[in-house]
């Protein structure tokens, strides 16, 4: 029986309106990787919020190491053994690398924070892992990938045998994810055991001794990875098979947005880019190299200290988002919730953000709202966004019906030019291809694309051109049909370049 | 028949300042132990926002008699009074005139303000001394004005330092600013403060007493409450003023108008008593014995405005 | 929809009955006879025509303070100064009717209109400078608190001191009649209601309702209120909607400071017909708990100010007809306060969780 | 007369109005990087007030009138934890609710106790400390203070208890994954804050006027709140915008006399304290989950 380090049984779960986990067995080997997936709500981060004790079940029982145990909270979680790492980061920004490690499992003397101890304590720990995180720096100045590695450090300080990864790959980039995959391999080794939860079946696959596949609540499947192919997980986890989405012939229309020599220090060094009708323009960059700041240029937030941006040959660096708006550009921003949404307005309100000012939505200042509304319902059903009603709350949506909120209300104004910044981050395979169909279609109707994802399956497949950014500047601009992944990625890191 | 029922509202700072709302509370309880009246005390809320509403609340229980303690009931009084003209009213320090159910009682401060002027300004050894007062405003300026005239009066080297705790009600408990400026003005030469200043005034006191220097009291008599070191106070005898005016109305004497009490009429005054016997010369006493007789008999007319 | 209704009507209410069983409680354990305190506090109060004038009265400037707190908090500003706003626009408008002599169409819209713009420009000194150079509102206003009391007490001591006045606190002199709002006594007479011609609620109270009802209009159906409620929630996204931060910020303070200068209104205007030295004494402040328990909403503030219109009122009552020491009165208020505050709250959520589970 | 004004004098009258200042502000830091917006400050300090004046009227010791004060200053706050924590209702209600509750229930036990409610007799205050060797003499309650102000930065950023503190701040939720228990931590800077409010009050009771007077906090709570932005919720910073208060405060009371209007003059402190922050401090972020409150 030992042979299982944990064992779920019967474990359920209500929230108000929902079924989050109903009746879920599943059984960890010692010393596996095991994957877990589903939809979107599907309910794993419940389930493994459970096994931490941050939530406690309705019913059901746990078994760590053959033993019946209570995890009434994380700390007897953490004294088991157990440690996971939360789809949202669980970081304090403003502390150090070396305090967000101890928080909890301080060493002092006396009281007072020993910081040599814990600093040489920590150093021999990222040795004997292979893994290496910068001590002194504050988490908020750190990239997601490092932060990442730091929540792992966090649970190996703590002594976990058992580590739980709550989609750990989705903010990072392909060398990020290749680097994570060796650590995880390595801790295997090690004899760790490792739950992973990621919605990239190409990742699942390619890393998992077995995967557990849930739905709706309900564990719907177990496989062994090496047996397992992409059509069958999807089938298990939706019900039907996924498409990928087809990229119709490409004729190159006029010129709609030209960069010259941008440029904003430090970031930014130097950048030339062109983006024609009816093409998607694929940007893949590791993050910290400029793509956030140059994105944030031509959404108006930002003003470059030089170079010019054109518009269909008008000049806009200077204008503010909503001038820009005006002109026929929509944004899609990386972040959906702090940015993108307002969360306690709801849908309707949402949808008519960036355009709430004019007609028909505002007649002299007054607010239309029987216009708002009817155009709020149009585009729910347009984009099949799952919501009772538009006077929800976008709050209590799902992800992926967040995310197509922010895209029906894009699109629904025809730009001419839709600025969107990782659209699928986050969301399961389902919700994804219908918002690659919608890019699709948008393209197919003549507007002009810039794409930036930091999932490079997701630009190669969409894309008709990639321009990878490096170091301030555009490093080439290449053709998806003429490269590979791999090709892609020292572009990306600067070992190549045009 | 009936007991007279008399009802009292406080000022801002109500009872136990050990000043101006305690002499009219005393004054009320003597007028209950002695008239065999029943007697009722009662305060606005924060800030005395709803004054008005007390004092008709008050007259509408059918009190005999309803007092008003404070300038800041002129407004408030004279409109209930207009609305209850068979009930009798007092304003203590304010004046009403032409209504004849109302009664104001008003003291010459600045008369006995002179007095203990005239003492600082004979006993200081450095040539100045000090007043501070709580809350800027008219009424205070008549305590200032008439310490200083007394002080040149019989010292016209003195210098009198002058500060104000504030400009809000809260000025009159504030102790913390009262004591850090008396010492501020200790510390610059003074050694003699009077305080016109309410509550405040416990710090100015405790201010002398830590520095060693001397303090004047207010209002009552507040020698006591640092004895050696309250070398005298200006008694504004409110209770007196409260206890004649309700002798009045039950021995139905009652009569609208202004009453003044100053020194003639003993409504102000110095306090001398055991706390300060050994403090003040005889010399000193006698001079401002002369001085009180002159203000009454009109030789000296004291200024009461800056 | 209805349900929602009868959430916020249903859980305030049990929520103060909640607060007056504990008041009764406490009154028990100090040996007083709850019954008999509570038939006097509302005896005064709710239950005859005077009472209630006096406590919309006590009411009028707790609603227009409450609004400018539960505005502000809107946009995600919490001004702590409306203390200060009330007395630049008190002094404002009494200033309008103490230098012009008019028809009161024009007066009375004159003096609300000063009050606003006076207001309104002592709340936008706040704004302004937080959104030029990030200074927190909060140390911000409660600094302009005291400098806008020493300045109205500079005003009314020296240039504006009424001459010969027989109050010794310094006021100005009365406005001319054109700058009077009136009472509503006749009015209520005329309409057969008998108010003591004594009451000194004026028309201020409606215009206060009215401006709760500009209010609730402004924020909830035009694009402005629309925009300060975005920035309230969200910045960063409003940012990204073309909407930009500071200048909602300067709005905001400039709205909230206005309808906070409203709050001084009621007593120049409505009730002594002059400016008067620190008249006001923390209407400002108790604006704060008015907008939260009214949940920042203007028709929860007129609840919650008459809520504390009735609470002075009672005070008052309880010190002239029982022994309750008037000091416990204000430890009574403050456990209504309190248990208004939880018994909301949880109602509040109790009721949400049906509604939600219930879908 | 200038060479009077900035004297040392001035330098030790402005320490002075800046200690219960300081003991408010720091108690402030300790509720708020733990999360709790404490604006019961002003209660605490007058309840404080009274106490220490109760404790040593009884006693006659001012030591146990220190030690009453931090009592109840710690009693209100533990109202303040429960309501605000245990009840998660919101911090600003529950504070404005305390300082109606604290006026109102130091007057009601002074009536009961001193039988008269405006304010208290007269209480022995400390004996003064002396500098070894000199006629220097020093409140002890200063010397506490300065003890304090250096053992508070000490412990809020160097101490396991300050880490912890401070994560619940500005992320409960990860404090919580790693087992820290958020909300007993949250009612221990709540806590600390009414004992150090408490102290602060004692000052101005005991050390300043050496009585109680009703309503004699004045504000104070909320200039103390102000000094903790300003200090940008750190114990030192804290204490320098508090002393630059008292440094205000203490020029203005000798600035009177020159001719300027009184309440130009009163207003100096606080001109001061805007113009240092537009100019100096800039942006002050406060710790990022302060006011919200914790759910699990
Ligand atoms: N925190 C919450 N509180 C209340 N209701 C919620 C909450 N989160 C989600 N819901 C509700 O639960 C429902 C299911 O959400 P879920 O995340 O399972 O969506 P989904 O069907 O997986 O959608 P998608 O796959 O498009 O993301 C949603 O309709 C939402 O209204
Ligand atoms: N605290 C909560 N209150 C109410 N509903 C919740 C809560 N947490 C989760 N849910 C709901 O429970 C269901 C399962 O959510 P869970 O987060 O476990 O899904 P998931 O499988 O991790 O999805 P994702 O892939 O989007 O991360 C969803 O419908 C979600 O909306
Ligand atoms: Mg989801
Ligand atoms: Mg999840």
């Amino acid at each position: 029986m030992v042979e299982y380090i944990l064992e779920t049984r019967g474990i359920t779960k209500h929230f108000p309106g929902v079924l989050a986990n109903d009746n879920v067995e599943i059984k960890i080997r010692q010393g596996e990787i095991h994957s877990i997936i589903g939809e979107n709500g599907a309910g794993k981060t419940t389930l493994m919020n459970i096994i931490y004790g941050l939530i406690r079940p309705d019913r059901g029982e746990i078994f760590y190491k053959g033993k019946k145990v209570e995890i009434s909270n994380p700390s007897v979680a953490i004294r088991l053994g157990i440690g996971m790492v939360h789809q949202h980061f669980m970081l304090v920004p403003p502390f150090t690398v070396w305090e967000n490690i101890v928080l909890g499992k301080e060493i002092t003397r006396r009281g007072v924070l020993d910081k040599a101890s814990i600093c040489s304590e920590l150093r021999r720990l990222m040795d004997s892992y292979g893994l290496s995180v910068p001590l002194e720096e504050k988490v908020e100045d750190l990239s997601v990938g490092i932060r990442q590695k730091v929540e792992l450090i966090k649970l190996l300080y703590r002594g976990a045998e058992l580590l739980i990864l709550d989609e750990p790959t989705a903010l990072l980039v392909p060398q990020e994810i290749e680097e994570l995959f060796e650590i995880l391999e390595n801790l295997k080794k090690q004899g760790k055991t490792i739950i992973f939860i990621s919605h990239k079946l190409k990742e699942v696959l390619r890393i998992s001794d077995r995967i557990t596949v849930m739905r709706r609540g309900k564990v719907v499947g177990e496989v062994e990875g090496r047996t397992a192919d992409e059509e069958t997980l999807a089938r298990l986890m939706i019900g039907k098979t996924l498409e990928s989405p087809q990229l119709e012939a490409y004729e190159r229309g006029e010129e709609v947005l030209r960069l010259e020599g941008v440029r904003l220090l430090p970031r930014l060094k130097n950048i030339n880019l062109t983006l024609y009708k009816g093409e998607i323009l694929g940007l893949a960059g590791i993050e910290g190299n400029g793509q956030k700041e140059l994105l944030e240029i031509i959404t108006g937030l930002l003003t470059p200290e030089s170079g010019k941006v054109f518009y269909k040959n008008r000049e806009v660096q200077h204008l503010d988002p909503r001038s820009l708006r005006e002109i026929g550009i929509g944004f899609i921003p990386e972040d959906r919730q702090t940015t993108g949404l307002i969360l306690d307005f709801t849908v309707a309100e949402n949808i008519i953000l960036g355009r709430h000012y004019k007609e028909p939505y505002s007649i002299r200042g007054k607010l239309n709202l029987p216009v708002i509304k009817k155009t709020a319902v149009d585009i729910v059903k347009e984009y099949d966004i799952r919501t009772s009603t538009v006077d929800k709350y976008v709050r209590f949506l799902s992800g992926g019906n967040q995310q197509k909120v922010i895209l029906g209300r894009e699109l629904y104004s025809e730009p001419e030019l839709l600025i969107a910044s990782q659209p699928t981050r986050g969301l399961d395979v389902g919700a994804t291809e219908m918002i690659h169909n919608l890019l699709l279609s948008a393209r197919k109707k003549g507007m002009a694309i810039l794409l930036y994802s930091s999932d490079l399956d997701e630009i190669m497949t969409l894309s008709d051109r990639i321009a990878v950014i490096y170091n301030g500047e555009i490093v080439g601009i290449l053709s998806p049909k003429e490269i590979d992944e791999a090709t892609l990625g020292l572009y990306m890191t600067g070992a190549r370049k045009d | 028949t009936a007991k007279v029922k008399v009802g009292i509202v406080y000022d801002v700072g109500g009872r136990g300042d050990k000043s101006f709302n305690d002499a009219a509370y005393r004054g009320l309880q003597e007028a209950i132990k002695r008239l065999g009246i029943e007697g009722k005390d009662v305060e606005p809320g924060e800030g005395g926002a709803n004054r008005e509403e007390l004092l008709r609340l008050l007259a509408e229980q059918g009190y005999d008699l309803v007092i008003g303690v404070g300038f800041l009931f002129t407004d408030a009084l004279t409109k209930v009074a207009k609305e209850f003209p068979n009930t009798k009213f007092a304003i203590v320090d304010g004046v009403i005139e032409g209504l004849p159910n109302v009664r104001s009682l008003v003291f010459q401060e600045h008369e006995g303000s002179f007095l203990v002027g005239a003492i600082a300004g004979l006993m200081t050894k450095t040539n100045k001394v000090g007043f501070v007062g709580g809350m800027d405003m008219a009424l205070i300026h008549k305590f200032e004005v008439g310490y200083r005239a007394g002080v040149k009066y019989v010292n016209p080297k003195a210098e009198v330092l002058v500060n104000y705790i504030g400009v809000t009600g809260e000025a009159f408990k504030d102790p913390v600013k009262g004591k850090e400026l008396a010492m501020s003005q200790f510390k610059q030469g003074a050694d003699i403060v009077y305080h016109a200043s309410g509550a405040s005034g416990e710090g100015v006191i405790e201010a002398a007493k830590e520095m060693k220097k001397f303090a004047i009291g207010v209002d009552s008599n507040q020698n006591w409450i640092a004895p050696g070191y309250v070398l005298t106070s200006m008694l504004k005898k409110v209770d007196v003023a409260i206890y004649k005016t309700i002798e009045d109305l039950v021995k139905g004497k009652f009569t609208g108008g202004i009453k003044v009490y100053g020194l003639k009429e003993d409504g102000v005054g110095v306090a001398y008593d055991k706390y300060n016997a050994k403090l003040i010369p005889d010399s000193v006493r006698k001079k401002v014995a002369q001085l009180r007789l002159d203000i009454i008999a009109g030789k000296i007319v004291v200024p009461s405005t800056k | 929809m209805i349900r929602r209704i009868l959430i916020n009507i249903l859980a305030p209410f049990l929520a103060v009955l909640l607060a007056f069983s504990v008041g009764a409680i406490v009154m028990y354990i100090l040996g007083e006879n709850p019954f008999y305190v509570y038939k006097i506090l509302l005896v005064n109060s709710i239950t005859n025509i005077n009472g209630w004038g006096y406590v919309l009265f006590n009411a009028t400037p707790l609603i227009f303070s409450g609004l400018a707190v539960a505005l502000a908090f809107k946009g995600g500003l919490f001004n702590i100064g409306v203390e200060g706003q009330l007395y630049i626009g008190a002094f404002a408008c009494a200033w309008f009717g103490i230098t012009f002599d008019v028809h009161p169409i024009i007066g009375i819209p004159m003096g609300l209109l000063f009050a606003m713009v006076f207001g309104g420009l002592w709340g936008v000194i706040a704004g302004y400078l937080k959104a030029r150079f990030g200074a927190h509102e909060v140390i911000i206003t409660i600094m302009l608190n005291f400098i806008a009391i020493a300045l109205t007490n500079y005003l009314v001591n020296n240039p504006f001191k009424e001459p010969g006045q027989i109050n010794p606190i310094p006021q100005t002199k009365e406005l001319f009649s054109g700058s009077v709002i009136p009472r509503v006594y006749p009015l209520f007479n005329k309409l057969g209601i008998d108010l003591s011609s004594s009451v000194p609620l004026n028309y201020t109270f409606f215009i206060a309702i009215i401006f709760c009802i500009i209010v609730w209009y402004f924020l909830e159906r035009t694009r402005w209120g629309y925009e300060i409620k975005a920035v309230g929630l969200n910045p960063k996204a409003s940012r990204y909607g073309g909407i930009n931060p500071s200048h909602i910020v300067i709005l905001v303070m400039f709205l909230s400071g206005a309808l906070g200068g409203l709050a001084g209104v009621n007593d120049v205007m409505g009730y002594r017909y002059r400016f008067l030295d620190g008249f006001s004494r923390g209407t400002g402040f108790t604006g704060i708990a008015v907008a939260l328990l009214g949940k920042n909403s203007p028709i929860g503030i007129v609840f919650a100010s008459i809520l504390f219109g009735i609470l002075d009122r009672g005070a008052l009552a309880m010190d002239v007809f029982t022994n309750t020491p008037r000091e416990l009165i204000r430890v009574i208020q403050a456990i209504i306060i309190i248990f208004v505050a939880i018994g909301n709250e949880f109602i509040f959520r109790l009721l949400q969780r049906l509604e939600r589970e219930s879908e | 007369m200038i060479g009077g004004i900035l004297s040392l004098e001035l330098l030790s009258s402005a320490l002075r109005m800046s200690v219960p200042l300081t003991f408010a502000s720091l108690g402030g830091v300790f509720s708020e990087r733990g999360g709790v917006v404490n604006i019961a400050l002003e209660g605490i300090m007058l309840v404080g007030a009274f106490g220490a004046v109760v404790g040593t009227y009884f006693t006659n010791n001012p030591w146990v009138g220190l030690l009453t004060a931090m009592l109840f200053g710690f009693l209100i706050a533990l109202i303040h934890a429960v309501v605000s924590i245990t009840f998660r209702i919101n911090q600003i209600i529950s504070g404005t609710a305390l300082n109606i509750m604290a006026t109102g229930l130091t007057t009601f036990l002074s009536r009961l106790i001193f039988k008269a409610a405006g304010s208290s007799p007269h209480i022995e205050g400390m004996v003064q400390w002396r500098f070894p060797g000199t006629n220097w003499q020093i409140s002890p309650l200063i010397v506490i203070m300065f003890a304090v102000i250096i053992i508070s930065q000490i412990v809020i950023f160097k101490t396991r208890y300050g880490l912890r503190l401070r994560a619940c701040g500005e992320n409960p939720y990860a404090a919580d994954s790693l087992g820290i228990d958020v909300i007993r931590m949250r009612y221990s800077g709540v806590l600390i804050s009414g004992i150090l409010g408490g102290l602060g009050g004692a000052f101005l009771s005991l050390e300043h006027a050496r009585v109680f007077v009703e309503g004699m906090t004045t504000g104070r709570g909320f200039i103390a709140l102000a000094g903790m932005i300003f200090g940008r919720w750190t114990p030192l910073g804290s204490f320098s915008a508090c002393f630059l208060f008292g440094l205000a405060e203490a020029l203005r009371m000798r600035l009177e006399g020159f001719g300027i209007p009184t309440q130009f003059i009163q207003m100096i402190p606080y001109i001061v304290t805007m113009c240092v922050l537009i100019g100096v401090v800039g942006r002050a972020v406060a710790p990022a989950y302060d006011g919200i409150p914790f759910e699990k």
